[in-house]
């Protein structure tokens, strides 16, 4: 239902080679700061990759300029090969990314399945025209909304929040939220900041087979900015650790948590064994 | 202990609306009994005591009002359809104007009304929808207005003279060059737009398109200027304005003429946001205005275009003989029907554009700009498209009032005209449709009929001081009542449900007008976006630089 | 498996007599949503108390409720002695308590510095709003890096940081925190937990801290309330909470 | 007893409603004076003021909803031109006659209205006034032509610039402005370009500011006006240092020199505790053509309630004695035949009579 | 016509400029004051610093043929007009915005439309219970229209402005200190106190800075008297300048300082001041527009003439936030996505 509805093409899983997301030495400068500095990363076509790194490193500010909302001071990103720098948000969002915020920013006057069918705007034919006419094209663009709507939010699991006000749901269900209002634009990537925020570990895991399922079934490619590090090393395939806007490291989860500079930097010493409880007495 | 559910909310139970066709249908009986006796002089005099209590003018101007809550009742109640349909159709296309035979003034403030509700739809999707707080929207209806009323009157005569007397170097051979120029730019501009659809858009190419628009403009303008040079030899055959004919034609070009000044207005100006907003567009309806002030040549300025022309429509005219109307009001007869179906049009377009891809669209960039552009929501495009549309019935309104009016003048489209059809939209209910409608008509009410009635009524009362007569006190007495209305219903009449989920006036949270803070717990209150810009202006979106 | 950042306390406050903090009955609503269904909950003095709960538990009214961001509409709320039930959030503020909120509201229009002195409000000597300042700069490093930074262009992390330091500026008797740790970095959610025992230890604060990171909060709670769906499900020691089964099971993400 | 009813329509509210109402009280005063009369012959008079906020649509709207009172057999109003052109088209269907106090815009009975008549000289014979005025009597050969852009204003400028220009008359500057508080650029202007008089079309509460501004730079130029001066707040504007040099065209002879206006401005003041002043008379003037108007009608009818058609030719056909402004009757368009025109000085604060001449229209 | 005439013919329609934008800046700070804290444009500011005028005319009147030193008055008159000015501004906010605190923002809007209509009606009843409807300043004793070119209470400045040529007005200069000292004054309230920083948190969230222990009703109460103090002191400025004040004549000024506030980045302080200036000056400059076109045979300068001068400012201000989409001096919303 979900793919040959909202989704186009069956699934298979994850590892292909080709990357679908191609970052170049990718800068941004505000004033003196330099919040993000000549970072590469490529993303392989259905990976979940993760962007990790101290508070300030420079990974939102990474997002916003992937999707648009802050203009690169250099640097090129390609979608699919398809330069996007100089595109405005909702262009990249058409040419296949969506993403989510790390404050969460739903519609704050429409109901969860208006939020989604939002979403879905971009993805439907009628027109203006259309609209007035009420033509063919007007009805079956409307019904192709709800049901997105209705696929989603079955999907991440919050069909009895379908009739309510987005802002009226609990944190961690806004954020699910989120993330199905995103999927309804049918990206070929999906960028989650900090997904887990604000959710218990027991909501986490939910969210975790949440992510799975949405390369898994939907064939939707991820990359995640997360400071859990259960989820983020239980899950990423591949991990790229900011600093101070800079890359420091990157590879399999289990290269980055035993680089000495992570820790260093990020993680703690108590942080390779996946816990973050630790022995040293407090600096 | 179980693993948590999310709370469920609280169904709340639905209101049983009882249902009230009998009292609908007697409500419309008794109105319309009272409208019709009340505007018979010959009847009333022979109620006695009862005639002199509807002659007073604040009887008469209520039961005018109560007369219209038909409408609204018939909207409203629960009752069977036909009845409804009974009671609009009607009161609206029976008592109304069978009361408007005697009483011609009925007629032209039920049109007033409906123009002013058609400015309030207009105005809605562009605040209350879009949220985009436009302070300058007699601006179109200024546009429309003078659209036609340049060819339906003796200005176009007096135009064509002027060119033909101070043709300059202009001739054929300028219309060929103009003609040349138009194409070629705005075949340029449509290749580039194209272009920009498919990649970034780069300095050179953005200048290009800007430099292309700028040939266009002087394009058309030579064109325009030939034309009028070309014509000048039929300015005597114009000397009382165009075939009035071509009323249906300009009916299409001054919803166009608006529209395209929406989005040249817009397309500067929408960038901007709330208050911005707000200022530069009460500034360029400011321009528009003293641009009418000062182009004499079109618009004779000051002195006002008179007389204006309307549609000949033999047919209607002996209809409405044959059903006993006198021969000056055909035209206002035949404008009012004009304007109820104009405005059943723009209500229909605005109930579906409401319910669309485009009606979402604008909400989300009302609640969220960034969000809903991350959404694809293009934001530029959705915010003209509003613009434009409100500006379109502004302006199809505008031509309908000029022909009203047989005169206009700059004066009609003062900043004040502006702020009172944004006061129907707010008052009526912000982003609702019935409200709105139901705003203009109490703001429209208010100003043409029981306002002056209380001036009359009073007039004769010798206890009361000419100093202190109500009709000395509109600007007092509309101003109360403005404030009254918002204190006690800040949602508006009618209001929109999504403007009412917000406004959460519960003891729970703490009611700010109490003591406290916490009103911005859920900052949904504003209904159109901050006044500032979200982003720092070197980290625009890529795509605006 | 859990372990303490700190070991627990070689005396825990007094759990009899008084609490300087006591919840009754409370029910409270957000228009037609009951999100509170009556929490009892009580707070000593110098103690941490933990507040766990799924997603829409009701933790973040509970503490809007104390704070006075929200009117309980039934049910008593004494803060040392008084009834507070109704007060607005600036009284009961000026009464010694301090609020991280949730989502962390900087003031984003106000520098770094400025956002820790509008903190320090009830405070009128210069010179200890100063002193304050240098302390919220020694927690957090990061903040005197980006003293004349705007709040507003802050990270999301940094801006929890700057919510923290900026309740700590007058240095509260109760101190209510909502999900402090969230978008810090690992590093960082260490260092708040340190801060939170020290000023529990040193300055006798008593904390009333709402955590998804249950684990930790829980490791340094003397005691730990259970919330699901606006009623209060579970109370006791902290070490004996964490060591029940279905908490483990629907909070701490052990299947 | 039959109720006849008499409507005002000027501004009564708004930034005009100072002589707006003044044109009310004035017609509520001849009210006053002809109740016994009607009363006696069997009618009961009242007068229904609206208020048209000096807006060319509410003053419509005011004009059709009078149109829809039977009782009403006549309007005198307007203030504005602006609002007379349109209110007048508006009535002229139901035959209802408005007599003009005040309006001096030449489209206002160019129109050829059966309706519409006047009291007041039109603009072109106030416009040459002024300019002969400026020339035999200023002698000045640059002149500085200002206009506030309303209809009013700006076509009565037009008219004095036209026949300046027809003179040979240097016009150092034209312009309009709707500024009412800061004439700084004008004055500079003015003060660049040394006319020897300045015109201004428009009405005095704009025109006071100017002149104060004017001589609280240290210009002493003649500043010429028309109708719209006329207004005994105007000096108080203006300050009595500054107060000299400022001529205006008028209708009305001012108030002191008429014996009549001596009990007219003492029973206004008595009535409404405010100072008659000249739109007060002319409403006074228009409301005693009007009645008197309905009164002949009426008993051309046979003492019955004339129909409004009735007194709308009555009116236009009859003539009128012993009002405050003299004679008045109608052309064919309902333009005053012949009216004088007055040519008030001020000087130190205080107006006089400088010259009169008496003037016709055009048509006749 | 030759330089010399020229010359000191622009210098002074600059300097008439920049006092006639010392008037707008100091409305403008009224209304940025009450914007920044409520985001409500206060339509009802443009009578509220009418009644200043009033009250200040009031005073000067009732001090006519009184010894007292001039200066002295104008301070009296000034701290009256403030005091009333800013008590009505209170009342208003108590009375007519507080009880729609958390409404849609256009709600408060209306009402602040539907108090200004009422508050112009109130005037003038006022104005005509006296038998009169423009209330006309008589300035006090010592300085009328001085020139300071030429007066020698104005000496020292005097000299100086002789040499360059400008001929203003002693009440001008005085106009103009007053309101930079008001300037000054406010501008260290605002950024330097604790008041001024508890009014600016209250401004950006008012739930968050209850809980800083601010009272956020008390900050809004003591910014909208600040605003109004402010209303009271361009009233009396205002009226001194141009001598004449009636009912409604605070609305079209009232227009343009808002627009000044909103050119120089609405909620800034000196913002507001630049875009007072600059809106002084440019509203002259395009008045004096068609004698340079005239001068320099440019036939279309020509025609743009006093008549444009209202809306000069508007077009200056969409050239400006075309490049500049939050003021010149404003600061963009730095909220973080
Ligand atoms: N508009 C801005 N102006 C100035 N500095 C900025 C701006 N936006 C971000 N920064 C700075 O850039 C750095 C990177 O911020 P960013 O939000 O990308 O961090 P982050 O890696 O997402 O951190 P976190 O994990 O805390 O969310 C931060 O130090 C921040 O203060
Ligand atoms: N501002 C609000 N308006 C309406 N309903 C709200 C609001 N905030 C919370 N709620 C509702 O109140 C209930 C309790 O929410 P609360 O925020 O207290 O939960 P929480 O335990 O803090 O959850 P989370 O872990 O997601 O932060 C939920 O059902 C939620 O939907
Ligand atoms: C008030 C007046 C001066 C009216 C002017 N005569 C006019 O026709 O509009
Ligand atoms: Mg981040
Ligand atoms: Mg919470």
């Amino acid at each position: 239902m979900i793919k040959t509805t909202v989704h186009p093409g069956p699934v298979t899983p994850a590892s292909s080679g080709n990357s679908i997301l191609e970052v170049d030495a990718l800068t941004k400068e505000f004033g003196g700061l330099t919040a993000v500095n000549a970072v590469t990363l490529h993303v392989p076509e259905r990976s979940i990759v993760s962007v990790i790194g101290p508070n300030g490193a420079g990974k939102t500010t990474f997002f916003n300029m992937i999707t648009g909302i802050y203009a690169p001071t250099r640097g090129s990103i390609k979608l699919a090969g398809r330069e996007l720098v100089g595109l405005r948000p909702d262009q990249v969002t058409e040419a296949g990314i969506a993403r989510t915020f790390q404050n969460i920013r739903l519609f704050s006057s429409m109901t969860s399945e208006e939020n989604i069918m939002v979403g879905r705007n971009s993805r439907l034919k009628s027109t203006f025209v259309d609209a007035v006419l009420r033509t063919r094209r007007f009805h079956e663009s409307e019904h192709e909304a709800r049901e997105a709507a209705r696929i989603m939010l079955d999907f991440v699991g919050l069909s009895q929040w379908r009739n309510e006000i987005a802002t009226n749901l609990p944190y961690g269900d806004q954020r699910k939220l989120e993330i199905a209002r995103a999927l309804a634009t049918t990206p070929k990537l999906i960028l989650l900041d900090e997904p887990a925020a604000g959710m218990n570990p027991r909501e986490t895991e939910d969210l975790k087979a949440l992510i799975r399922r949405i390369r898994d079934e939907l064939g939707v490619t991820i990359c995640l900015i997360e400071h859990d590090m259960r989820l983020v090393m239980t899950l990423s395939e591949y991990i790229t650790v900011l600093d101070y806007g800079t890359k420091i490291s990157e590879g399999l989860p289990h290269q980055v948590r035993n680089d000495p500079a992570v820790m260093e930097a990020y993680l703690g010493r108590g942080a390779a064994a996946g816990e973050y409880g630790k022995e040293e007495a407090p600096r | 202990m179980t693993v948590a559910t999310p709370a469920k909310p609280a169904v709340r139970r639905p209101v049983v609306k009882p249902d009230r066709t009998i009292l609908l249908v007697l409500f419309f009986v008794v109105t319309s009994v009272l409208l019709i006796i009340s505007h018979q002089p010959g009847m009333m005099k022979s109620l006695g005591p009862f005639g002199d209590v509807l002659r007073n003018k604040v009887v008469e101007a209520l039961v005018v009002s109560l007369f219209l809550a038909n409408v609204l009742f018939a909207y409203l109640w629960k009752a069977a359809n036909w009845a409804k349909l009974l009671v609009g159709i009607g009161s609206l296309l029976f008592v109304l104007p069978l009361a408007g035979q005697t009483d011609t003034s009925l007629l032209d403030l039920s049109i007033q009304i409906m123009i002013f509700a058609a400015l309030a739809l207009g105005l809605n999707i562009v605040v209350g929808l879009a949220g985009l707080l436009d302070l300058g929207y007699v601006a179109f209806f200024a546009v429309g207005a003078y659209t036609w009323s340049i060819f339906a009157s003796p200005r176009f005569g007096e135009v064509l003279k002027y060119y033909g007397e101070n043709p300059g170097a202009t001739g054929s051979g300028t219309l060929a060059i103009g003609l040349v120029l138009t194409g070629v730019t705005a075949g340029s501009m449509l290749y580039i737009r194209g272009l920009h659809g498919r990649m970034a858009p780069t300095r050179l190419s953005s200048l290009s398109f800007l430099l292309a628009g700028f040939g266009l403009l002087s394009g058309i303008i030579l064109v325009g200027r030939s034309i009028l040079v070309l014509a000048s030899g039929s300015a005597a055959a114009v000397a009382s304005g165009i075939n009035p004919g071509f009323f249906w034609l300009f009916l299409a070009l001054s919803i166009m003429a608006a529209a395209i000044v929406g989005v040249l207005i817009g397309l500067p100006v929408l960038r901007l946001k709330g208050d911005y907003l707000a200022i530069i567009t009460l500034g360029l309806g400011e321009v528009i205005r003293v641009l009418a002030n000062n182009l004499g040549l079109y618009t004779a300025g000051s002195q006002g275009i008179t007389p204006i022309g309307s549609a000949p429509v033999p047919w209607f005219n002996s209809l409405a003989g044959s059903l006993g109307f006198r021969p000056d009001q055909y035209s206002l007869l035949f404008l009012y029907v004009l304007v109820l179906i104009v405005i059943a049009v723009i209500l229909l377009v605005n109930v579906r554009l409401d319910k669309s891809r485009i009606g979402r669209a604008w909400v989300a960039i009302r609640d969220d700009e960034i969000a809903a552009q991350a959404m694809g929501v293009p934001l530029m495009q959705t915010k003209l498209i509003a613009f434009a549309t409100g500006a379109s019935f502004a302006g199809v309104m505008g031509m309908i009032f000029a022909a009203k009016q047989t005169f206009i003048s700059p004066e009609s489209f003062n900043l004040l005209q502006s702020i009172t059809v944004l006061s129907m939209v707010v008052l009526g209910g912000m982003g609702s449709f019935s409200g709105v409608i139901l705003g203009a008509a109490v703001v429209t009410l208010l100003n043409l009929r029981i306002l002056p009635g209380l001036g009359e009524a009073s007039a004769n009362v010798p206890w009361i001081p000419q100093e202190v007569n109500p009709a000395n006190f509109n600007r007092f007495i509309f101003g109360s009542i403005l404030v009254a209305m918002m204190l006690l219903r800040p949602e508006g009449l009618l209001p929109n449900k999504r403007v009412a989920r917000e406004l959460h006036h519960e003891d729970d949270q703490e009611d700010e007008s109490e003591d406290g803070n916490a009103s911005g717990l859920k900052q949904g209150g504003d209904v159109y976006s901050a006044g500032l810009a979200t982003i720092k202006e070197d980290d625009r979106p890529g795509g605006e630089r | 498996m859990t372990q303490s950042t700190v070991p627990p306390q070689p005396t825990a406050p007094s759990t009899t007599g008084s609490a300087m903090l006591e919840l009754n009955d409370i029910h409270s609503y957000y228009d037609h949503i009951h999100a509170l269904k009556g929490i009892t909950l009580k707070a000593y003095e110098g103690e941490i108390v933990a507040l766990i709960g799924g997603n829409g538990a009701g933790k973040t009214t509970t503490l809007r409720t104390v704070s006075g961001m929200m009117k309980p509409r039934v049910g008593t709320l004494t803060y040392l002695g008084q009834d507070i039930a109704g007060k607005p959030a600036h009284q009961t503020m000026q009464m010694g308590m301090s609020h991280v909120p949730e989502g962390r509201r900087i003031f984003p229009q106000l520098t770094v510095r400025e956002n820790l002195e509008v903190g320090a409000y009830t405070i009128t000597d210069r010179k200890l709003i100063e002193e304050r300042v240098q302390e919220g700069f020694a927690y957090f490093p990061r903040l005197k890096e980006r003293e004349n930074q705007l709040g507003g262009t802050m990270s999301g992390g940094e801006q929890q940081m700057l919510a923290i330091a900026r309740a700590l500026m007058v240095n509260p008797r109760l101190l209510l925190l909502d999900e402090p740790s969230m978008g810090l970095s690992p590093l960082f959610v260490e260092a708040i937990f340190d801060i939170i025992v020290k000023l529990n230890r040193e300055h006798n604060t008593t904390v009333l801290l709402v955590e998804q990171n249950a684990n930790m909060a829980l490791a340094i709670a003397h005691r730990a309330y259970v919330l699901q769906t606006g009623e209060m499900k579970l109370s006791g020691k902290a070490s004996d909470i964490a060591k029940d089964e279905t908490v483990r099971k629907a909070y701490l993400g052990d299947e | 007893q039959t109720t006849i009813k008499i409507a005002t329509i000027s501004p009564l509210s708004g930034g005009q409603s100072n002589l707006g109402t003044q044109i009310r009280n004035g017609v509520q005063l001849a009210v006053n004076e002809y109740a016994a009369q009607f009363k006696k012959a069997g009618f009961n008079l009242q007068l229904v003021p609206y208020d048209d906020q000096a807006d060319p649509a509410t003053g419509t709207a005011a004009a059709r909803k009078i149109a829809a009172d039977n009782q009403i057999l006549a309007v005198v109003g307007t203030l504005n031109s602006g609002v007379a052109i349109p209110a007048s088209a508006a009535l002229a269907p139901s035959n209802l006659v408005m007599i003009s106090p005040a309006n001096t815009a030449n489209q206002v009975t160019d129109r050829g209205l059966a309706n519409m008549n006047r009291i007041v000289a039109r603009d072109d014979s106030q416009g040459p006034a002024g300019a002969n005025f400026i020339m035999n009597n200023l002698k000045a050969k640059k002149v500085y032509v200002l206009n506030d852009k309303t209809a009013y204003g700006e076509g009565l400028a037009a008219e004095v610039e036209k026949a300046l220009k027809a003179k040979g008359v240097t016009i150092s500057g034209s312009e309009g402005t709707e500024e009412k508080s800061d004439f700084s650029s004008i004055v500079a202007k003015i003060k660049l370009t040394k006319p020897d008089a300045i015109y201004f079309g428009g009405i005095y509460n704009q025109i006071g500011v100017f002149i104060k501004q004017l001589r609280g730079a240290g210009i002493d130029t003649p500043v010429v006006g028309g109708d719209g001066l006329d207004s005994s707040e105007l000096p108080v504007i203006i300050g009595k240092a500054g107060a000299n040099n400022v001529y205006y065209t008028t209708v009305a002879a001012p108030l002191e020199a008429l014996p009549a206006a001596k009990t007219f401005a003492a029973n206004f003041q008595k009535t409404f505790n405010t100072p008659a002043q000249g739109f007060g008379a002319f409403g006074y003037d228009a409301a005693k053509v009007t009645l008197q108007g309905i009164l002949d009608a009426a008993r051309a009818n046979g003492g019955k309630a004339p129909s409004r058609k009735q007194v709308m030719d009555t009116i236009r056909k009859g003539t009128y004695k012993g009002l405050l402004s003299g004679e008045v009757s109608f052309n064919s368009v309902g333009d005053r035949k012949a009216a004088t025109l007055y040519v008030i000085k001020i000087k130190d604060g205080k107006a006089a009579l400088e010259t009169s001449l008496s003037v016709k229209p055009p048509k006749n | 016509m030759e330089l010399s005439v020229l010359l000191p013919f622009i210098v002074n329609v600059i300097v008439g400029g920049l006092v006639l934008g010392f008037v707008y800046a100091i409305i403008a700070l009224g209304y940025t004051m009450v914007y920044g804290v409520l985001q409500l444009i206060n339509f009802a500011h443009s009578e509220v610093f009418i009644t200043g005028a009033v009250v200040g005319f009031e005073i000067f009147r009732v001090l006519q043929d009184s010894a007292m030193n001039g200066y002295l008055k104008l301070l009296l008159a000034l701290l009256a007009a403030m005091t009333v000015s800013g008590l009505l501004n209170v009342l208003i906010e108590r009375l007519a915005y507080r009880p729609l605190r958390g409404a849609p923002r256009l709600v408060p809007l209306i009402t602040a439309i539907g108090v200004s209509l009422i508050l112009q009606d109130v005037l003038r009843f006022l104005e005509g219970l006296q038998g009169r409807f423009d209330l006309t300043y008589t300035l006090p004793t010592g300085f009328g229209n001085k020139f300071c070119a030429t007066d020698s209470t104005c000496a020292p400045v005097g000299n100086f402005l002789r040499t360059i040529g400008v001929d203003v007005q002693l009440k001008d200069v005085i106009l103009v200190v007053v309101a930079l000292v008001s300037l000054l004054v406010l501008n260290y309230v605002v950024n330097r106190t604790r008041l001024g920083k508890a009014i600016r948190a209250v401004s950006q969230d008012r739930v968050t800075a209850g809980l800083m222990g601010i009272d956020s009703n008390r900050m809004i109460s003591a910014t909208f008297l600040i605003g109004g103090s402010l209303g009271g002191v361009s009233g009396v400025l205002f009226g001194m300048k141009f001598g004449t004040v009636n009912a409604y004549s605070g609305f079209d000024p009232g227009i343009i300082a808002f627009t000044a506030a909103v050119l120089g980045g609405i909620g800034s302080i000196p913002g507001a001041v630049l875009g007072g200036l600059l809106l002084g000056v440019i509203q002259n400059l395009i008045g004096v527009m068609n004698i340079f076109g005239n001068l320099l045979g440019f036939a279309n300068l020509g025609t743009i003439d006093a008549s444009y001068s209202k809306i000069g400012p508007f077009i200056v201000l969409v050239l400006i936030l075309i490049f500049k989409p939050t003021g010149l001096l404003g600061k963009s919303n730095v909220e973080k996505v």
